[in-house]
């Protein structure tokens, strides 16, 4: 298959966007973000879980919250492309939401391709959201580890074990579980409050997400709750995987693209030495860099989330050279971001540690940068032999 | 990848087909020397001989000068010269030798030229049968091209020309070039004019000639002394005071971000170009560096994707600037595109010679130099390409300037 | 690697031996607090109430203080104040917490001062019994420091100060403050005076502290408002209108350039510090990154190692600096170290976060943080110190202007 | 053992470091250099050996060839630091000569111990030159890797097989030759003009040195020029590898001082936009970083040769860590210069490129940064064990 010329980002998809922007600026600038999520600045805190229901809900009238589901299951069954440049819009306003995880939910139920995971994606579409429950202790984001057993028989599954790293845990309904059986890994979709699951919240960095982990003590599901085959459920992983990288690489490249405007506008109207310092070549070049790194992972978010329609061969390729890419961005541009804001941006009350935050959290977030140039590099140039 | 559009238009696809054809019957055959890494490197007749009648075979079959007007001796098509450009570079034939005049020259002169200019030119540019060089930069007008001495002064209805130029390629096989002067010593911008000069009928006689070496020991540059040469006024670009404007028209086109598409031969397929991070893969499958295999070495390994990345994401980004809602600002994608290149083709060079290990000490008449020494070559080549045609720091500037807003640094 | 002196003088080679001998006896137990990572953060009475008597107690031995006249309350010797940072380093105490005073006021009011200010103050700095803050920075006087416009306005032998001061460390305990004001505003550099103020006693009367909150969520930082605060003429540091050369001094000795080595008790030895690059490999080998053990990355290992190297060789220059021969230029070291300090702290940081690998998520307050999610804080910080007492980006100026002698860019 | 606080640079080393400054200065200028090595500028030029053979003689007169032979057996035999500091000065003049290949021959002869070893020092306290043949095809610094082959029997040894990468090949009188014979490595010491040894010019982008392939065809020598024995060669280039990694990051620091030095000046008279290009911080940061990574270099540079002559247990990591940070100082201040001069520095006619072209030679001579820090990581962190 051949990508189209222009990722197939048509009018339908420039409505969707100018949709989302409007729509985002008017129901969470900065300010309100601010308050919904910077009440208590004690870096000893208890975990927090703060976001607007309300907002979801309205999100959830306008069928942004199905965008991944299928049509077939009554989902709005966007393309890639379309799903990026959306969640592009809710990374530029740090969107604390459990979007990210019902959207990659999605991706994993509709690469199971059976009918317990149909009938999953039914429910999103009926407003339910989900997560993935996919990481062990050792934040391993291969398809085959997981600290989470199952005991299958013929009509259950029982589950015992933790999840670790789950994401937006306490915003979502149910968790798609990767456990281990005897015959292999598969995805069982677990009830966010079935007997047995505790959500253990994390006490993290960023404070647009929640995270946690998520203990499993004799969970009991039915067979229909089996959404992936033991055996089967690395495979749709596997396939999801290039879905879930673009997207995080797309809500990095919105979050990155907030961060160079901002800096711009301060460095245009701060004045040092009689001059903004955006006069001084030591701000501008790297505030230009900002823009180089942007545009290069934007582009190669895009050609992902095209290829993920139109030329799943390379979609793996394709995803990895997005999240590293993004990851080495967000880096440079939330380093830059806080450095030139001076001190102001180094005060709670600046807007630019909201991003920052955001950041450092979805670098390292389904792996980081060199995590995958490595794996870029087996498929390009072939495994590694000896330590080199 | 391929990228192949979805949406071409029926003049595009036929057109496609066409190059297609043509080429499968026409592209020469192997060079009889070998060509250097550019064509502004070119330095010997025997190249030019070589060269010269594959762009006007191109020019004669539609594919050179395809979106230029029938009247200047162009195809007279839309959006075709792009596809042309694809298909010859799928194909991996040579680049054309006019590349001043291709890429700078006949899109001034279209934007800027009189009538009768653009007939009298833009048919030899696009046949070949002329080669055009550039006179901008002087020895103290590198980056800060707008402070250019070379003076014309008006002699009734002529110019005489005094001054020296400098960097200035092709210029040994040159008949005519374009100039910037200065034609007001009184204000820095608005002194400036442009025209045309004849170079070949003028050797020995206002013109004189001197080859530059560069770094690499190759040579291609060149010195242009002009003394009491003199033009008529017809050779004149737009207004006396205009010319900044009318070099704008030249630099936006040679950075690749103008309105006309330049016609592009390539000389080697896009992935193929040099300065390629891919190419990186098979050098460090075919190196040992310190003892060791360099493709087996995690560190390299890591660099070589990274560049490999970047390249892709620039190359995507190429593609992205076209479509409508993925880009803001036109003009932010395009100004990136000269920076990009050799920035990357820079640190891929340099990324090279680690690849080599010790081998890379070895230079291009060694026998046991990996790839005939060309990575070292290319190494010390990047960075004419960081230095010419704006630097690296000036088209951050410009950047920071144009794109973002951000005050002038000056 | 020791670097244990062979040339030391006889009073310093008996000092040292002293040092030893007292600290083997007199180092305080550990805090019933956990003391923030530096002691510009002490936010809390209870960090004071563990760290003034150890000052005080450091003071009364001699080893706080050991280079000042014994006139001002020091030891009145030569060369010591470096063995005695070096032996309490060695052991690990706790840092000094009146580190504006050492490491500011007191070298500023030993060369600027009148005799009876040197006598007033400097003893009860050393002592602990009067804790210091400074008042530079103001919100529209960051980097450019000489653009206060905090006014003094004199009245009679008194002095009637009002406006803004910023990112004042410790103003909360403090009993005085050095503070730089425009007394002229027809000119800028000529126009400011130096000046010490009382800060406790006028809280609420002239004086008003108001905590800000770092991105870290930690305080610290203060904003410290002044209205018609009066204070006597002789509280004045230097002439008026030479404001700037005191500050001068100040910031030498911030930067830790200046002639009086600072009594610094480190809190940690200096292989220690925060920021300490070697600290990564302990993180590594118990870390999991993307499910696998950091140390075995060969990509991580290239670059703490990379740091860890930099790190040295920034201490070897420490070293370098000192030896004729080695140094064309003294400046050329010394005003590197903030720069350097500040950049690889920040960058050991960036690179523990992604050692940790989905780790570096958890904050302090997580159970399964590594390192009681210090490195995370540590990286958030470290712009606090690429930002203060200096930009990175106005210490390279300062480097290429005043070391290299570049023109000013401004 | 410790090192001493002043790395034990007294009053004897800044005297010869002022003495070499001053002969060096007179000696051979910028002008001089260019006429010596750079008349033939065409790129498909024949390997050329240029160097001035009548300076040499002064050095040697001067007792500056036997810097490195203890002495005992002749030499002036200088500590660490007097040497490392005088090679300095020779890379801030980018000295064509076989001095670098003399002096490691010295100390890799030191290291030997043996009787055999000691002669060939006291040759060269007598003035000849001498060069290592120690690398393989595959340019390997490992002391166990060589593609030459020894025959060992009571009376002679016969070596057989081609050395690689051997530096000043064509100026030196000797060569000391690493080669594998059953019992192990051993060094021989064979004259550049015994019969069967050919050496065959590599043709090198650096114009301040020549290199070549030199081939052993049954090439015979008597058991008294066996200056290792098998087994031995390789502990004695082991213990010898920390004064050659020394010295050559010390040529690096100083010629990029001059590439420094020469970048700054001329920033400061170039004008462009009115201005002295120094005036932008393009230009003026980089430049800055220059400086900053040439002192990093060199005080890593000292602390070496230091550690030479009183930490010995500490040398090879101190010697890593010199040619680790040197060798990327040299790339990066390599660059800037050329950058900085823009296209005047893009000329045959300015002498930018013969110092970066001198430095594109160090920086992988000996091993290069990378191949450095993976060494130190070995010592440091521990062997890796798989491919990560």
């Amino acid at each position: 298959m051949t990508q189209p010329k222009d990722f197939g980002f048509g009018v339908e998809e420039q409505l969707l966007q100018t949709e989302a922007r409007k729509f985002f600026k008017k129901q969470l600038d900065e300010l309100t973000l601010m308050e919904l999520v910077g009440g208590n600045s004690d870096p000893h805190r208890d975990s927090e879980c703060l976001w607007d229901e309300k907002m979801w809900e309205q999100m959830a009238d306008l069928g942004w919250t199905t965008m991944a589901v299928p049509e077939a299951f009554g989902g709005t069954g966007m393309s890639g492309v379309a799903v990026a440049s959306f969640i592009e819009e809710t990374g530029r306003v740090a969107l604390p939401s459990p979007l990210m995880a019902t959207v990659n939910s999605s991706y994993v139920l509709s690469a199971c391709g059976t009918d317990e995971a149909d009938s999953v994606l039914k429910e999103i579409a009926g407003d339910k959201t989900a997560g993935l429950a996919i990481t062990n202790q050792k934040g391993s984001w291969c398809s085959m580890d997981t600290d989470v057993s199952a005991v299958v028989t013929e009509d259950k599954a029982t589950l015992n074990g933790m999840a670790w790293f789950v994401q937006d845990a306490r915003k979502v309904d149910l968790f798609l579980v990767k456990a281990e059986s005897e015959a292999g890994i598969g995805l069982y979709a677990v009830s966010a409050d079935a007997p047995g699951v505790t959500i253990l919240p994390d006490s993290i960095v960023d404070l647009t997400r929640d995270q946690a982990r998520v203990n499993f003590e004799g969970v009991a599901i039915g067979a229909d709750k089996i959404v992936a085959a033991p055996g089967k459920g690395n495979l749709a992983l596997d396939a999801a995987e290039p879905a879930i990288l673009t997207m995080i690489s797309a809500d990095m490249c919105g979050a990155a693209e907030w961060q160079l405007q901002t800096t711009v506008a301060y460095a245009k109207t701060r004045m040092q030495f009689e001059r903004p310092i955006g006069f001084f070549q030591a701000v501008k070049h790297p505030v230009v860099n900002m823009m180089i790194m942007i545009d290069c992972a934007r582009s190669l978010v895009f050609n992902a989330a095209c290829a993920i329609d139109h030329e799943p061969e390379q979609a793996k390729a394709a995803a990895h050279m997005a999240k590293a890419a993004a990851s080495d961005m967000a880096a440079f541009c939330s380093g830059r971001s806080v450095q030139y804001h001076g001190g102001m941006g180094f005060t709670w009350e600046c807007f630019v540690h909201l991003f920052f935050k955001r950041q450092i959290h979805n670098q390292v977030l389904f792996g980081d940068a060199a995590y995958h140039r490595a794996e870029l590099a087996e498929m390009l140039i072939g495994p590694l032999v000896a330590g080199g | 990848m391929s990228e192949k559009g979805k949406k071409e238009s029926p003049e595009q696809i036929e057109f496609r087909e066409y190059c297609r054809e043509w080429l499968s019957k026409n592209t020469p055959g192997d060079p009889p020397v070998r060509l250097p890494q550019m064509a502004i490197e070119i330095t010997t007749q025997a190249e030019m001989d070589y060269l010269v009648p594959w762009q006007k075979a191109a020019w004669e079959a539609g594919l050179c000068g395809a979106d230029y007007p029938k009247a200047y001796g162009g195809g007279g098509r839309t959006g075709c010269q792009l596809i042309a450009n694809e298909e010859m570079q799928r194909v991996g034939t040579p680049y054309f030798p006019n590349v001043i005049a291709l890429g700078m020259a006949a899109p001034t002169i279209l934007h800027h030229g009189s009538e009768e200019l653009k007939k009298r030119f833009i048919p030899k540019i696009l046949s070949c049968e002329e080669i055009w060089c550039q006179g901008f930069s002087e020895p103290d007008a590198g980056s800060d091209l707008a402070s250019v001495q070379t003076f014309a002064e008006r002699a009734g209805d002529n110019w005489v020309i005094n001054g020296q130029k400098i960097w200035t390629s092709l210029a040994t096989f040159s008949s005519w070039m374009i100039i910037l002067c200065r034609t007001d010593r009184s204000v820095k911008h608005k002194g400036l004019t442009y025209f045309i000069v004849p170079i070949e009928s003028y050797i020995g006689k206002g013109i004189e000639v001197r080859p530059l070496i560069k770094i690499t020991g190759e040579t291609g540059f060149n010195e242009v002394f002009l003394t009491d040469l003199e033009i008529p006024d017809k050779y004149r670009l737009d207004d006396v005071g205009n010319g900044w404007s009318v070099a704008m028209t030249t630099l936006i086109h040679e950075r690749g971000a103008g309105p006309m598409v330049t016609p592009s031969a390539g000389g080697r397929r896009a992935d193929d170009a040099p300065g390629n991070a891919m190419d990186l893969i098979d050098l460090a499958r075919q190196s040992e560096r310190n003892g060791r295999p360099a493709a087996e070495d995690p560190v390299i390994r890591d660099r070589m994707i990274e560049l490999i990345i970047r390249q892709k994401g620039f190359r995507q980004s190429i593609r992205r600037v076209r479509v409508k809602g993925l880009v803001d600002n036109p003009m932010r994608i395009g100004l990136q595109g000269k920076l990009l290149f050799t920035e990357i083709a820079q640190e891929v060079s340099a990324l090279a010679l680690e690849i080599e290990g010790a081998a890379s000490t070895l230079f291009m008449n060694d026998e046991n130099a990996p790839n005939k020494g060309q990575w070292p070559l290319m190494y010390l080549n990047s960075y004419g390409m960081t230095i010419a045609a704006g630097t690296s720091e000036v088209l951050r500037n410009i950047l920071g300037e144009r794109v973002l807003g951000m005050p002038k640094t000056k």
